[in-house]
């Protein structure tokens, strides 16, 4: 874009400043927007948290009657479709955003405004499936839709629309969001920093941008096509006119296992932050760890019929999806391997984010050989669609993607906030939510063996199930309970202010070489990268030699150890950031209500259209950076 | 072999699959003819501009002529009945020459960055692959009675 | 050991550590992304090919030769599409504009070939509810269309401001990204045509009809 | 960080931890008596898969136990001491190829059997085992038709089969996805429309097994039952000839009373006279004519797809394998004609039948105890 075309078009003014509500209303800052979806995406984890412990309530006890039928199936599709799409995603979203461009030295991502059209999209997105909630239509179709039960015919209420078209809105901020993070990663890195020198969350995080950037278009594709059918009447799930529901689970799984991997990646790259920085020691293998996570990514496509492994698909298929579902546990071995291998001959530091990354390896562990366990056919199918599917998937995703996530919250705080979480509460919150996650998911490998299918509101007297069912309920309750903890450490935390140097774990990479708080800025200089763990072997150089063994000596002897930046310097001093804008805001409102306009009436998609129009207008005559602000 | 091993994994971004280490070492490589005859490279540069930016007009010309052709004798082989069960193939070779042309000339793929070449050959690998093996399933499908 | 960023926001032309454009790369990774789309619905045609339980069946209803036209007109306008961007390039406004606006045109006879061939198939009976044949195949030709419309309003846009001056050789990335697109439509169409129309022309009623419940 | 520098108490806790949780676990856990208990295998197929578990389940023990044990070792003896910076070592690719091969070893010995059992399973019934009795089974929203082609009988929610002779089972939807699943016979198969799937079992002792739908199927999918009742030869001969045999002419009053009502208001969606010759196909043709009504009208329709009450003196559940009932305690019998959604919320019964529309249809209590008595009293007329 240059300068003479952006007279045109300018419908309200720019905002000029970054204060108050509109600074955030208008933010392109990659640190702000890491904190809106940390946020968001937070409340809904709490939403869900509460939808699964309603759950739990009522499956406390044989024939309770607490929770009707109709009311269950949406607790549980919304608490599946909310933890897997509004929080696990965006919180991983939320990392994306306040680290990579630390750690690759950048000072925003490729494109921030397309960085926060992801966010609004997101947002909308977010509120429109649980506004089904306030009509008292909640989508109640399972987290993965199966049609034709998820047809017109037998779901005729709006439920499912919303689940859909929320679906598919979703999917867009995501893939937005998926593109822009590939093009960051690589194409900001600092000056020296090869993909071989990337620290591990980085790559972690352009795995599964990549896997989002591939994986979402085949859930839209399904969406659409099961859109079709509610709503034109098209017969892609119709079984009465030859449509095949098998091509629906196709479809769901060929999305949905990437997905798995897009959950859980993210957490894996923050662990391997985490570990060496309290092991104070490199991550052992650092290029197997990541060709194993390229490995898992890209393995990850072919293992899709593992979930349907009950449906028919003949021997045959069911052979080749055992044996390449058994083939993943290769290189996530390798991973646990390697991060096991790093603690060895370290220096352990047992602060509430090692114990959160600690905790990932062994309960995901778990999760991963119970996953083993269903990848074996024949003994699937007495376990397809029981608990012990759920245990296997709690395990992997509370025991890894949520405590991950949690190792990362607690490591990253105190750069992002500038001051420390609370130790104590920490702790607290971490055992309470380590022994409640046990007790909630362990017990129910139990059940699932025992015969308790999955998605049942009520389960009959003599079948056994009554003291698991109540351990899983305390269980969830303890598990609440430190969730709970952790807000109140917020708080504390806050209230404390116990203030955090720019290097408060003695760090490996990037970010720890910046102010706490990070300035707007990011990095005064952009760094020159040399190594893996930059930072780190620039702070010790008499530690290179270890790591690199053929480095030159002379050049050793002539670093100088570098001190982390603690300077703030207050405002930009003439580093030029990209301006605030509000086109981001009006596109997503645009695709919004064109989305909702699907689910009502046509002028409604015609309003969206020119939201979009006019957004897509603003946006491109709009400058990056405004002429008349300098 | 271990030599083998060691370029693959060496730490200090020499391997050969390395990316650049600076912007500087590596700005938009120009991408050559795919053979190296002389011959052949020379009537290649002579027909692509010189080779120097992008292909010129003649060049697209010619691309395009190309295109026409091959359209012409999908149609052409597509009334030819004694093609049997060679149709098929024929006429994804012929579709699959058509694409490559687009995306390769006039997508600029061939004089563009490699880093573009690999992003959609991945994708079109593992798309074709995943839904190749999607369609498979179908083949196989069912359970004896 | 550290360098500075120069300030560069004259040309709006990041550095980047491989020396790409951003932009480029967002799009190259997007059409990667839209691979997947329309591979999908592909593969949804191709397994439901042969499957409908009721007429009217391909072989009933394509046209091939009013197809192989349109499919032809779009074709050409990939070729004037890469055209454009190199007079844009040489800087060659007069001939620029017109190559741009033969793509909006040939763009737009493409689609209105597809009007015709939709209401043409509307009025033989065969309906997005008709079988599944009809299913697929106004979806997936709906949404090629769909993604065709889209570019043909961008490049009228990029048409408007090729006119007004604002679109010139030191920003022709601009139209690049819009062509890069448009191509990606055009080698869409060149599997559509060859899936859908050429490889299932004669494709009729299965064998036999799947069997239900009762 | 001074908090950092204490030794660790936490260290036992974490020592014992897992120790206590799987003991604990394995203590509330399972028994293979319980009724859906996949270890209380009572056939071939779900003792096979019952062994595979097990093997796969050491494997994974072992795995596990070394992962755990090897960290907390790690955590244990590398936890913070000094301020001297370790070692900071880069890699090893010799361990790096050892622990790939170690586990894909390992697993071979998991895979190996796998795909052994698959094709033992899943490849149509082995030949040395005898003539296959062949069933079809039909999921509905939300109960189960079984179907004899062979013996030309159908049946509803209780699923008739000799011991020791493989049952070759066609499974079937109607509508949506059900789940075919009996724990203690064999793993699940889903049914599911326009796909018919093929599934085999044994049994080899007589007894009363748990079925249970194992798909989401909506509303109702939690009350998707049914029950298997496995039989010696002799007496599945018996039940056969029975399912042909007329039944018991109404008695009493109030048994003729029942049959009248029954007639009038019942029969639209139920048969209860399968055991005349033809009466099979004639209830699969009505059968199917009951569904094509209900998709006309989904919502007002006066007949849908409904359990076959042949004989229904002698079945023991209602509800589809929810509720208990007997001649001596028809409680929930008349609970269920009375309020269907007292035992089951969503059935279609209560939805379209028209005596649960208005008030003036509604049956009068004595009625209901009527169409009950009638009901119970159809049991196989023999000498
Ligand atoms: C974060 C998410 C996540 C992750 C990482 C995984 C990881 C794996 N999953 Fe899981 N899975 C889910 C989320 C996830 N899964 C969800 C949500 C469902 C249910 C969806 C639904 O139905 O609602 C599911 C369901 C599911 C099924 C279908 C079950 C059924 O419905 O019947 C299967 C079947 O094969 C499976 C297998 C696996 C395997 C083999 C892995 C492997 O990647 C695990 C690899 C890890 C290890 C093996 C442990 C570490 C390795 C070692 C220590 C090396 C040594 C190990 C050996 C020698 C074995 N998963
Ligand atoms: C990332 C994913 C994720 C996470 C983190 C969780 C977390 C939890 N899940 Fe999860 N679950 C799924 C993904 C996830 N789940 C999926 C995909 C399904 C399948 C759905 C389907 O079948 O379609 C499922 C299904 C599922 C079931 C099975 C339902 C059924 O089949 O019938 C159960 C039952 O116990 C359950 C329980 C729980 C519990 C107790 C937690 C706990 O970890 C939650 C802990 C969190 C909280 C409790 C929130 C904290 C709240 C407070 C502290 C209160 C304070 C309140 C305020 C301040 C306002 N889940
Ligand atoms: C509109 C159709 C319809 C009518 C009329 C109808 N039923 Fe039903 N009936 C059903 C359906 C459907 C079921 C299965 C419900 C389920 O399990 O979800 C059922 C189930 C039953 C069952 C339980 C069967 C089993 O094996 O679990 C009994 C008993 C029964 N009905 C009796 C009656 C009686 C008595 C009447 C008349 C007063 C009657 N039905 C009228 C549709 C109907
Ligand atoms: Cu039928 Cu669940
Ligand atoms: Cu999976």
């Amino acid at each position: 874009m240059t300068t003479n075309s952006l007279t045109l078009a300018r419908i309200f003014p720019r905002p000029k400043s970054g204060k108050g509500l509109w600074g955030w209303i208008g933010t392109v800052d990659h640190k702000r927007i890491g904190t809106l979806y940390g946020i968001t995406s937070f409340i809904w984890f709490l939403i869900a948290g509460i939808e699964a412990l309603l759950m739990r309530i009522q499956l406390s006890d044989a024939e309770l009657d607490i929770i009707s039928p109709d009311l269950y199936n949406q607790l549980f599709t919304m608490h599946g479709t909310s933890m897997v799409f509004l929080v696990i995603m965006p919180l991983s979203a939320a990392f994306f955003n306040w680290i990579i461009p630390l750690q690759i030295g950048a000072r925003d991502v490729a494109f921030p405004r397309l960085n926060a059209l992801s966010y609004w999209i997101f947002l909308f997105g977010s509120l429109l499936m649980n506004f089904s909630w306030l009509i008292g239509q909640a989508p109640d179709g399972g987290w993965f839709g199966y049609a034709p039960n998820s047809s017109a015919t037998f779901s005729p209420g709006s439920g499912m629309t919303f689940w859909i078209v929320g679906l598919n809105i979703l999917g867009v901020a995501s893939i937005a969001a998926g593109l822009n993070f590939v093009v960051t990663i690589v194409n900001m890195r600092a000056p020296g920093m090869t993909f071989f020198k990337l620290p591990i969350f980085t790559w972690m995080t352009l795995i599964t941008s990549i896997l989002i950037v591939l994986a979402l278009p085949v859930l839209a594709v399904a969406g659409i096509q099961l859109q079709a059918d509610r709503l034109f009447g098209t017969h892609f799930y119709n079984s009465l006119a030859g449509g095949d529901p098998v091509l629906w689970q196709h479809m769901f799984w060929l999305f949905g296992h990437p997905e798995v991997y897009i959950l859980i990646l993210p957490a894996m790259g923050i662990v391997s932050e985490v570990l060496p920085t309290f092991a104070r020691k490199p991550l052992f293998g650092y290029a197997f760890v990541v060709f194993a996570g390229i490995v898992i990514g890209f393995l990850g496509w072919f293992v899709w019929s593992h979930h349907m492994f009950t449906v028919g698909l003949g021997p045959a298929a069911n052979s080749a999806f055992a044996i390449s579902t058994m083939l993943i546990g290769l290189p996530t071995g390798v991973k646990i391997f390697n991060w096991m291998a790093t603690l060895w001959g370290g220096s352990i530091k047992f602060t509430t984010a090692m114990w959160f990354s600690v905790s990932f390896i062994a309960l995901f562990t778990i999760g991963g050989l119970s996953g083993v366990m269903h990848a074996s056919v024949p003994s699937d199918t007495q376990q397809q669609d029981t608990y012990f599917v759920v245990a296997h998937f709690h395990y992997v995703l509370v025991g890894g993607a949520l405590m991950g996530i949690f190792s990362g919250i607690y490591f990253w705080w105190p750069k992002a906030y500038g001051h420390f979480l609370n130790e104590k509460l920490g702790k607290i919150n971490f055992w309470l939510m380590f022994i409640g996650m046990n007790l909630q998911f362990g017990p129910q490998h139990w059940l699932g063996m025992n015969g308790m299918p999955r998605r049942i509101y009520t389960y009959a007297e003599n079948m056994g199930w009554e003291p698991s069912n109540m351990v899983a309920s305390v269980g969830g309750f303890i598990l609440a309970l430190g969730v709970l903890v952790f807000i109140i450490n917020i708080f504390v935390s806050k209230k404390q202010n116990n203030i955090a140097s720019s290097d408060p774990w003695d760090g490996r990479t990037l970010e720890w070489s910046i102010p706490s708080p990070v300035p707007v800025y990011n990095f005064r200089e952009v760094p020159e990268v040399k190594f893996r763990d930059d930072f780190w072997f620039k702070k010790y150089p008499q530690t290179i030699k270890e790591y690199y063994h053929d480095f030159d000596e002379e050049e050793i002897k002539n670093m100088k150890p570098i001190k982390p930046d603690e300077k703030d310097l207050g405002e930009n001093h003439g580093i030029h950031l990209p301006d605030l804008s509000y086109y981001p805001l009006i596109l997503a409102a645009g695709v919004t209500i064109l989305a909702v306009g699907m689910m009502t009436h046509f002028s409604v998609i015609v309003l969206g259209g020119i939201g979009i129009f006019w957004g897509a207008i603003g946006w491109s005559l709009e400058p990056v950076n405004d002429p008349e602000s300098h | 072999m271990s030599n083998l091993w060691k370029i693959l994994t060496t730490h200090k971004g020499n391997g050969w699959w390395n990316l650049p280490e600076t912007p500087q070492s590596n700005t938009n490589p120009k991408n050559e003819g795919p053979i190296s005859i002389s011959w052949l490279k020379k009537l290649w540069n002579l027909l692509s501009h010189g080779g120097v930016d992008h292909a010129g007009p003649t060049f697209y010309t010619i691309v395009a002529v190309f295109l026409a052709i091959v359209t012409l004798l999908e149609l052409w082989i597509y009334t030819v009945k004694t093609l049997g069960a060679w149709l098929n193939p024929l006429l994804f070779l012929l579709s699959a020459l058509k694409f490559i042309g687009v995306v390769a000339f006039f997508m600029h793929l061939r004089f563009d960055h490699k880093y573009f070449t690999i992003i959609f050959t991945f994708c079109m690998i593992l798309g074709i692959s995943v839904f190749i093996s999607l369609l498979l399933l179908w083949s196989f499908a069912g359970l004896k009675p | 050991m550290s360098q500075t960023i120069v300030d560069n926001h004259h040309t709006e032309e990041h550095i980047t550590s491989t020396g790409l454009s951003n932009r480029k790369l967002l799009m190259w990774t997007f059409l990667g992304s839209d691979v997947m789309f329309f591979g999908a619905f592909i593969a949804t045609y191709l397994v439901y090919r042969g499957k409908s339980l009721n007429g009217p069946y391909p072989n009933e209803i394509l046209n091939i030769p009013i197809t192989s036209i349109s499919t032809f007109v779009l074709l050409m306008s990939s070729f004037a599409m890469v055209l454009a961007l190199h007079y844009l390039n040489e800087n060659r406004r007069g001939i620029t504009q017109f190559w741009i606006w033969s793509v909006v045109v040939l763009g737009a006879i493409f689609m209105g070939f597809q009007v015709v061939e939709f209401t043409e198939f509307a009025i033989h009976g065969l309906t997005p509810r008709t079988n599944l044949f009809g299913t697929t195949f106004f979806i997936l030709t709906g949404l090629h269309g769909g993604h065709v419309t889209i570019g043909i309003i961008w490049l009228a846009i990029m048409g408007y401001a090729h006119k007004k001056g604002a679109l010139r050789s030191d920003n022709s990335e601009d139209l690049e990204l819009a062509g890069l697109y448009w191509h990606f439509v055009d080698i869409v169409w060149i599997v559509i045509f060859t899936v859908i129309y050429l490889v299932s022309a004669t494709d009729g009623p299965p064998p036999g009809i799947p069997s239900i419940t009762h | 960080m001074k908090f950092l520098r204490k030794k660790l108490p936490l260290k036992h806790l974490l020592l014992t931890m897992p120790f206590i949780v799987i003991s604990f676990m394995f203590l509330i856990g399972c028994n293979p008596e319980d009724p859906q208990s996949t270890f209380g295998d009572k056939g071939p197929i779900a003792k096979q898969q019952k062994d595979l578990f097990i093997l796969i389940f050491w494997v994974a023990a072992f795995v596990f136990i070394a992962v755990e044990s090897a960290l907390i070792y790690l955590l244990v003896k590398y936890r913070y001491k000094n301020n001297k910076l370790p070692y900071q070592s880069h890699g090893n690719t010799k361990l790096e190829i050892i622990w790939t091969i170690v586990p894909a070893i390992v697993l071979t010995f998991v895979a190996v059997p796998t795909i052994q059992v698959i094709w033992d399973q899943q490849n149509g019934v082995p030949d040395d085992l005898g003539e296959p009795l062949r069933v079809e089974a039909i999921g509905h929203q939300w109960w189960f038709e079984f179907r004899y082609p062979d013996l030309e009988i159908i049946t509803a929610n209780e699923l008739h089969i000799p011991i020791n002779r493989p049952i070759n089972i066609k499974l079937q939807s109607e509508d949506v996805i059900h789940s075919f699943w009996i724990p203690k016979l064999g793993g699940k198969l889903d049914m599911v429309p326009l796909n018919d799937n093929y599934m085999w079992l044994l049994a080899e002792e007589t007894g009363i097994y748990y079925g249970q739908c194992a798909e989401f199927c909506g509303v109702a999918h939690a009350l998707m039952r049914f029950r298997a009742i496995a039989q010696t030869e002799q007496d599945f001969e018996t039940w056969v000839e029975d399912m042909r045999t007329e039944p018991i002419p109404p008695q009493s009053e109030s048994e003729i009373n029942g049959r009248n009502l029954f007639m009038a208001q019942c029969s639209m969606c139920h048969t209860n006279n399968s055991y005349t010759s033809g009466s099979y196909i004639r209830e699969i043709n009505s059968q199917k004519s009951r569904w094509d009504a209900w998709l006309n009208d989904i919502e007002n329709s006066p007949q849908v797809s409904a359990p076959n009450l042949t004989h229904f003196g002698t079945r023991h559940t209602v509800g589809a394998g929810i509720k208990e009932f007997s001649k001596e305690n028809p409680d929930n019998l008349i609970k269920w004609i009375k309020d269907p959604s007292s035992i089951k919320i969503g059935t279609r019964m209560e939805k379209h039948a028209s005596i649960y529309k208005t008030e003036e249809n509604r049956l009068t209590d004595s009625e209901i105890k009527d169409i009950s008595n009638y009901l119970l009293s159809l049991k196989p007329n023999i000498k």
